[in-house]
């Protein structure tokens, strides 16, 4: 096993993301492969450029910390022929604009995030926990001790992220995006080889 | 209603005030404070009018408003500090909230751009259940002759204790159709199969050892399980062929 | 679509096989894509081939008039380390000396169960059969018929024994182990390899 068969361990790897419910971590192919993380780490690599460099049907993406097959996303219509489509409702406004929040000031109290927005967000936040998107990560020290809210795993998941310090900077992002309604052309990635960001 | 508004849904009175503000197109940092103020006001005289409840919140923004709006008219104090002065626009505070949540308004539509994109990505829809088959310890081959079975039937006898010996309580015969009813129960929660040997626990008795026997012979007979032997005195493994799928 | 960009359709006829479960009919993807089956034909067949002469981790396969992808069989053992239970950790005393009693007793009915413990031993049993250990294996005759409990194919995995007749022997293991603690200070080994047992 390992670099001295590169291109066996490649199958493997391609294998097992493809029998993979959940984003599969270097620790976990490093603990079924039998071979250290790094080793791993450039197989997995070189697997998903030949994977999203060819314009093929499936990519592979890092999503929360981990490597995940997905379909490339302009075959939604095809897939939608296929199966129909699950309804997926997305999430409210108030939903966004308290996840959006939490995101980038966890870990935050209630009263904290009704501060900014305005309003009362207790339905917004029982969405959001309830979808398992957010969590209680703690308690605020200090009278009443509050319960503190940070974003989960599935939040990573859900949004294609691979953690937490992709989140784009919030100026920049405000700055290409706030008011103006210019959209940026190209085509969209997830996220994954080059290490760029389109998506943003 | 003797005339239709159309009330857009505001998330709350910031959101309404960012409307209100886009719609005047004007400078944030220079809020005309009146102008803005009656129109807010006439947002929420609509809401009442239409009966919407009109969430305290927005109330509250109004009577803020109101308040900056008679501070506004106030006499300018004298313009001896400037620093002071510039310090003290009651607009201030309203400003720098408004800012603090105008970004993450922003920001939501960073999710918003995600999610969208996220529910055009499709996974493999795996399940634990797919993959249970290929996790057979043995691979088998099928076509066991009566010779290996009765070898194996002789190792099970021998290990078998005879509980009439043992003077423990007494059991009742078992029957032949019990055991075939016994057997096929157990391999339907056994997709993967039931080692022959393990048909019999230790403390078996010789007569269930044969009933047991015969109840096998019986049910291959009925074509109702398979029994495999992947190499010669090696585990024989019994599958019900009830569960028998479109497995190539 | 179709043969004018054929790179693209046999990313479509990739990325669909990747969604579905079940084998795809040349019938359904000519449907999806819009295009004559003969055509669809030569395309997912130049895919099959692509897949198929690689060595990779994944193969197509015609499978009941459908193309399907499928692992590599020689994959399986990859697969089995990651969807494999992961074992009991840390079973509790009482459901320790339950599973032992139903090991060296069965088939035997939670009453004569407590009648050796001494105590009440329906949540130890509860485990037990939850954690595949123990299985209802019949019914014992008499007033009430109540159920008979045995171990399991899972038990003997779990323990590494080949059979219940690996069972070491009460009277043996006690003469070695029991009572005074010289031969075995500290962790407790059933059998097998120690340290693996440590949990139970």
């Amino acid at each position: 096993m390992g670099l001295m068969f590169p291109r066996e361990t490649k199958a493997i790897i391609e294998c097992l993301l493809f029998v993979s419910k959940e984003p599969l971590t270097l620790k976990v192919m490093s603990q079924v492969l039998e071979m250290p993380e790094n080793e791993v780490k450039v197989l997995a690599d070189e697997l998903m450029s030949e994977y999203n460099n060819d314009r093929r049907g499936i990519n592979i993406n890092l999503i929360a910390n981990g490597y995940q097959m997905c379909t490339r996303p302009e075959m939604a219509c095809h897939i939608e022929k296929l199966y129909k489509p699950q309804g997926t409702h997305g999430l409210s406004k108030a939903a966004l604009e308290t996840l959006a929040i939490v995101a980038y000031k966890q870990p935050i109290t209630r009263a904290e995030i009704e501060a900014i927005r305005g309003v009362k967000v207790d339905s917004a936040i029982g969405t959001l926990v309830e979808k398992n998107l957010i969590r209680e990560v703690g308690r605020k020290e200090g009278p009443g001790r509050p319960m503190l809210f940070g974003t989960t795993s599935s939040f990573l998941r859900y949004f294609g992220l691979q953690d937490l310090s992709q989140l784009p900077d919030p100026d920049e992002f405000t700055r290409r995006h706030g008011g103006s309604q210019e959209d940026n052309p190209g085509e969209e990635t997830i996220n994954g080889e080059e290490g760029e960001q389109d998506g943003f | 209603m003797a005339y239709q508004i159309r009330l857009e849904v505001f998330e709350g009175p910031f959101d309404l005030l960012f409307h209100l503000l886009e719609k005047n197109e004007v400078d944030i940092y220079d809020i005309p404070i009146a102008k803005i103020t009656e129109q807010y006001l006439e947002y929420i005289s609509a809401m009442q009018m239409l009966d919407l409840e009109v969430a305290s919140e927005f109330l509250v923004m109004a009577a803020n408003l109101l308040a900056i709006k008679a501070r506004m008219l106030l006499p300018k104090p004298p313009a001896e500090d400037e620093e002071a002065l510039e310090d003290s626009d009651p607009r201030d505070e309203l400003v720098e909230k408004l800012l603090e949540y105008k970004k993450f308004k922003v920001m939501a539509e960073f999710f918003q751009e995600k999610e969208t994109l996220m529910n055009r990505v499709y996974t493999r829809p795996n399940e634990d259940e797919m993959f249970y088959h290929l996790f057979r310890e043995e691979n088998p081959l099928e076509g066991i002759d009566m010779s290996t079975l009765l070898k194996a039937l002789q190792e099970v006898l021998e290990r078998a204790v005879d509980r009439d010996l043992t003077g423990e309580i007494p059991r009742d015969e078992v029957t032949t159709r019990d055991k075939m009813k016994e057997i096929m129960r157990r391999l339907f929660f056994h997709n993967r199969g039931i080692a022959f040997k393990d048909l019999f626990h230790p403390r078996v008795t010789k007569v269930e050892v044969i009933v047991t026997f015969l109840a096998l012979l019986e049910l291959i007979k009925l074509g109702r399980i398979r029994a495999y032997q992947s190499r010669a005195f090696g585990e024989i493994m019994i599958y019900s062929r009830e569960n028998d799928t479109a497995e190539a």
